[in-house]
């Protein structure tokens, strides 16, 4: 075992941290967090996966870091949308988790919209 | 525009290829959509209504040549071969799903503007920006979804979805929007993330993400096994399949009838043609195993227990949208029951669910807007008289929900037939109870949702504002396309055939 | 053996990082440990052997995302003890734990089975590479293999902006984004972002530069360039826009716009879309990215601010 | 030589490591912002180090953008540890 197989055991242990913070942190915004270290988990497998493509005198699989290139921005966007609707949210109704229970019933039309 | 017209003129007359008319059909939305961006909300209305007509003509033309020439039609995108570069590819399946996909926008597009309008003098409103650009995104990424032969392609696809729809579900202001928005987003992320994990242990072990030549890599291993179970999940996770529909029947009741109709009819199919392509043409080894039970079972639960969740609703809309989490139910039956001779049973069995529940479901969330105009809420113990003030739209309703129960002659009975069928010649009886007892409690709920409608009117009933005639014919038109689907099945099968890879029993 | 150190004691640390990140009671603690971690990230990255990830990572993970987060840690701040309180119970935690433990040891036994040799498309990529006139593979592959997943993601961040702005409130539509700063003109914040923005635009510039045919491009530039604009909306010296303007909105759909004018123009000059014309293949790449480098860091910095949330004139 | 530079850089790796565990322990602020701060120092020096042990010119581009990164977090930090004016707290 060399050390890009250590990358790709500490790849594992991220996605299963994050999934474990995403799952059971009540907070809005820990949950972010912790998406994005599920992220990051996945992409350094993708680094690992490159590393040891390597080939052809690069020094990895060019192919899977444009994919992580990718996913890191796709993964920022998605955590800048998913902080402003927990700043929505928190602004009309002081929330900053999900209630423990799933919502009864959801919005009437005959209800005014929001300010 | 024009130049675009031209060159798909160009295109379409040349005597071979014709891939560019894949990148075409997403590439012109997005051109579009940027130009609203660009433009502002007040062009929203009229630079959709234009792209609308070369669209319909790049989804006529690709149907037409896949149809003619009874070959998939594909394209590589910039000339690159896979695995390197990436492949576009339209077979059957995708020609379905890109003509219903295109003849649903149109039809949103056709219905919304009256909600949509900007005033006078301003250059744009939020809801005017948001709603157009995200119309046109939801085309443009489902075209993707239904063209990419690349898991990653995919994957960015997916993501466009997801970006595309969660807007529409918060766009009206309601209270209690921004946080069915939010359920919805993260059940995304992770269902993506988890998808993406699914690719990377494919790439790992094949090194390539294109379909065609990892169906022929894969064997049926553990990491296989772990894989798709991954991209399942995810996937699952999107499509609002019990027990993960918390988020869907807010999030589509608490949307414009448009948004709704979009989100019901179409985006949860999105995520499901993904699952579809996976089990069926990548790995379609694992239909039938343990696995596949499981994934029924889940769907199972979905049909009986959304089912009977929809039958306690008292909204309207509400209603309908638990109706869609149970009707989800339905195509996830497909995967254990796509086993031995009920295979291809199955897999159209589930097409034409999603066709006609796309059609009818679209519909129905047009119409029940169309109710909240008039009456100014959806109540349903209060509903009566409805049919006085918009008898095209009920008619269109009574179509919409025969169609879901499975009534013949409609594209619903085909659906569940099928079903039944496969089921049958797997030899898997749990499976035909299931199916039976969801037809049943569809009829319940519908029965439920009708009765107060066709009830006659209290006398002093006046709807709230004059109803459209427009949206009246829009929602029979969709029923009826529902009910054609049923009358003329060999269209569907005949067109579902081109490009699939060859039954299973006919591999070594 | 220095290897293992360095790369033993890199992942330790980072490990440890993130864990404190989900674990830690408080919010900002976990915040400020997500930052780190996204800049020793970037270390990882280098010693993975990607230059290209590793100035992706530390500018997107740890700088710009940190931004994000502090903003909104500071004005979710007094919600947090509440939060805390309500955990889920211990039951539902266990079975939570056992999952992820499961996936976790699944990925391991993965990692550990990998095969020899690894497949790879190196080789094709470099093979292909000489056709499309850049030297950087990473650019190769993101330019013009998959060009068309590029293309897409570049989509992806016009969407997400959009679906920001749909969180205004509709009395604030057209307005400015992010609270008034007020300039304290002596002040050392006002000193560091008169100094670092020259800086950091022509490393920018440097970045997008070397990109063809070295580890950099348009992701890494525009980002250091959303960075630089923050640091001066920061520290008060300029004024958010106002979202509706002409000229944002061109800088905001020009990556995007030209990429796709330029993928059409294959379709007449060249063999099909997304095709470059022969001879043209490194202009076309070069002025794809100088348009996009601008529309990325545009989009980035007002993903950031957010939806406009005061009037466009006080 | 190159196996000099690396273990040099281990050991920075290690010094920094070691630093962030005092500061993670005190509970103020201030303290957090330096961990910020010195990870960018820190990462700076293993960055260079390695840039001349063989990872190649190009990663003293990374030690760069994660001298101005640094720098930018501490901003961002700064501002939104201050009490929020007049003008914010209208949301």
């Amino acid at each position: 075992m060399n050390t890009t197989e250590w990358f790709g055991i500490a790849a594992a242990l991220l996605i299963g941290l994050g999934l474990f913070g995403v799952i059971t942190h009540p907070m809005l915004l820990r949950k972010i967090l912790a998406f994005n270290l599920v992220g990051t988990g996945v992409f350094l497998l993708f680094g690992v996966i490159a590393r040891r493509g390597a080939a052809a005198g690069i020094d990895g699989d060019p192919v899977p870091h444009a994919f992580v290139i990718t996913g890191i921005v796709v993964a920022f966007s998605a955590s800048a949308l998913a902080v402003t609707m927990a700043l929505k949210l928190k602004s009309d109704t002081g929330e900053s988790t999900f209630p423990d229970d799933p919502p009864a019933d959801a919005p009437d039309p005959a209800a005014p919209p929001r300010p | 525009m024009m130049h675009t017209l031209h060159s798909l003129l160009e295109t379409a007359s040349r005597p071979h290829g014709g891939g560019d008319l894949l990148v075409l059909a997403i590439l012109l939305p997005i051109v579009a959509l940027l130009l609203i961006v660009l433009t502002g909300g007040r062009f929203g209305r009229a630079i959709t209504l234009a792209s609308l007509v070369p669209g319909l003509f790049i989804t006529g033309a690709i149907a037409h040549r896949v149809w003619t020439t009874r070959t998939a039609l594909v394209e590589r995108v910039g000339g690159w071969e896979p695995p390197l570069g990436l492949m576009l590819r339209a077979d059957g399946l995708s020609v379905l799903m890109l003509v219903t996909t295109a003849l649903l926008v149109a039809a949103v597009a056709l219905y919304a503007p009256r909600d949509f309008r900007v005033p006078a003098g301003a250059p744009e409103t939020r809801t005017s920006l948001v709603f157009w650009v995200m119309l046109l995104a939801i085309w443009a990424s489902l075209n993707s979804i239904f063209l990419g032969h690349d898991l990653f392609n995919l994957y960015v696809a997916l993501e466009l979805i997801a970006f595309a729809a969660i807007p529409l579900v918060y766009l009206e202001g309601k209270k209690g929007t921004v946080m069915a928005g939010l359920r919805y987003l993260l059940f995304a992320l992770m269902g993506s993330m988890l998808y993406l994990l699914g690719t990377a242990l494919l790439y790992s072990h094949y090194g390539t993400m294109d379909l065609t030549r990892l169906a022929a890599a894969v064997n049926r291993d553990w990491v296989v096994a772990l894989s798709v179970a991954l991209m399942t999940v995810g996937l699952m996770a999107k499509t609002a399949l019990f027990p993960m529909h918390l988020w869907l029947p807010p999030a589509h009741s608490g949307a414009t009838p448009a948004a709704s109709a979009l989100l019901s009819a179409l985006v949860v199919k999105g995520s499901f043609f993904l699952i579809l392509r996976i089990w069926f043409d990548l790995a379609p080894a694992f239909t039938g195993t343990p696995g596949a039970q499981a994934v029924g079972v889940l769907g199972a639960g979905a049909v009986l227990i959304c089912g009977v969740l929809a039958v306690r609703q008292t909204r309207l809309k509400l209603l309908i949208a638990y109706s869609t989490a149970a009707q989800i139910g339905y195509l996830f039956l497909i995967f254990p029951l796509a086993k031995g001779a009920g295979f291809e049973r199955a897999l159209s069995g589930g097409v034409f669910h999603i066709l006609s529940h796309g059609f009818a479901k679209a519909s129905m969330f047009m119409t029940a807007g169309m109710i909240v105009a008039a009456c100014g809420h959806d109540r349903l113990a209060e509903l009566r008289g409805v049919m006085k003030t918009m008898p095209v739209a009920t008619i269109a309703f009574v179509l919409a929900a025969l169609s879901l129960v499975g009534v013949p002659p409609t594209g619903g009975f085909i659906a569940k037939g099928q079903l039944l069928s496969s089921a049958v010649l797997s030899a898997q009886w749990p499976w035909v109870v299931v199916i039976l007892a969801g037809g049943l409690l569809t009829g319940a709920y519908m029965f439920r949702a009708l009765s107060s409608c066709i009830s006659p009117a209290p006398l002093s009933f006046q709807p709230l504002a004059p109803v459209s005639r427009i949206r009246e014919w829009l929602v029979l038109a969709l029923a009826v396309i529902a009910l054609w689907i049923g009358m003329f099945p060999g269209v569907t099968t005949r067109t579902l055939e081109i490009g699939r890879p060859a039954p299973l029993e006919a591999r070594p | 053996m220095s290897e293992a150190i360095l790369h033993g004691g890199l992942i330790l640390l980072f490990l440890a990082v993130a864990a404190t990140s989900v674990f830690t009671r408080d919010t900002f603690s976990a915040i400020t440990a997500f930052i780190v971690y996204g800049l020793l990230l970037g270390l990882a990255w280098v010693a993975l052997g990607s230059i290209d990830v590793a100035l992706t990572e530390a500018a997107l993970g740890g700088g710009i995302t940190g931004a994000l987060l502090l903003r909104a840690a500071s004005r979710l701040r007094h919600a947090d003890h509440a939060a805390e309180t309500r955990r889920t119970g211990p039951a539902s935690h266990g079975l939570a734990a056992l999952a992820c433990a499961g996936l976790t040891a699944a990925l391991i036994v993965l990692v550990l089975s990998l095969p020899h040799p690894a497949p790879s498309l190196a080789p094709l990529a470099m093979e292909a590479l000489p056709a499309t006139h850049v030297g950087n593979p990473v650019t190769g592959v993101l330019l013009a293999f998959r060009a068309w997943d590029t293309f897409l993601e570049t989509v992806v961040l016009v969407l997400a902006l959009v679906a920001i702005w749909g969180l205004t409130s509709d009395a604030m539509w057209g307005g400015r984004p992010g609270p008034v700063q007020i300039p304290e003109p002596d002040g050392n914040l006002a000193f560091l972002a008169r100094l670092l923005p020259p800086f950091g635009v022509l490393i920018a510039i440097y970045l997008f530069w070397v990109g063809a045919d070295e580890p950099g491009g348009k992701f890494q530039a525009g980002t250091l360039l959303a960075a630089m604009w923050l640091l001066t909306l920061q520290a008060g010296l300029i004024d958010a826009p106002v979202l509706s303007r002409l000229r944002l909105r061109l800088a905001i759909v020009l990556g995007p716009l030209v990429f796709a004018g330029i993928g059409l123009l294959g379709l007449v000059v060249s063999s099909g879309l997304f095709a470059y014309p022969p001879g043209f293949v490194k202009a076309c790449i070069l002025l794809i990215e100088a348009a996009s480098t601008v529309s990325i860091g545009v989009t980035l910095c007002l993903l950031v601010l957010g939806p406009p949330e005061r009037p466009a004139t006080p | 030589m190159d196996e000099v530079l690396r273990s040099a850089a281990g050991l920075v790796v290690i010094a920094v490591a070691l630093g962030l565990i005092r500061i993670f322990r005190g509970s103020r602020d201030a303290d957090r912002m330096m961990a910020v701060q010195l990870i960018g120092t820190g990462g700076i020096a293993v960055m260079l180090l390695l840039a001349v042990s063989g990872a190649g010119p190009a990663a003293i581009d990374v030690a760069l953008t994660l001298a101005l990164l640094a720098a930018f977090a501490s901003v961002a930090f700064v501002k939104s540890a201050q009490p929020p004016r007049p003008a914010e707290s209208r949301e």
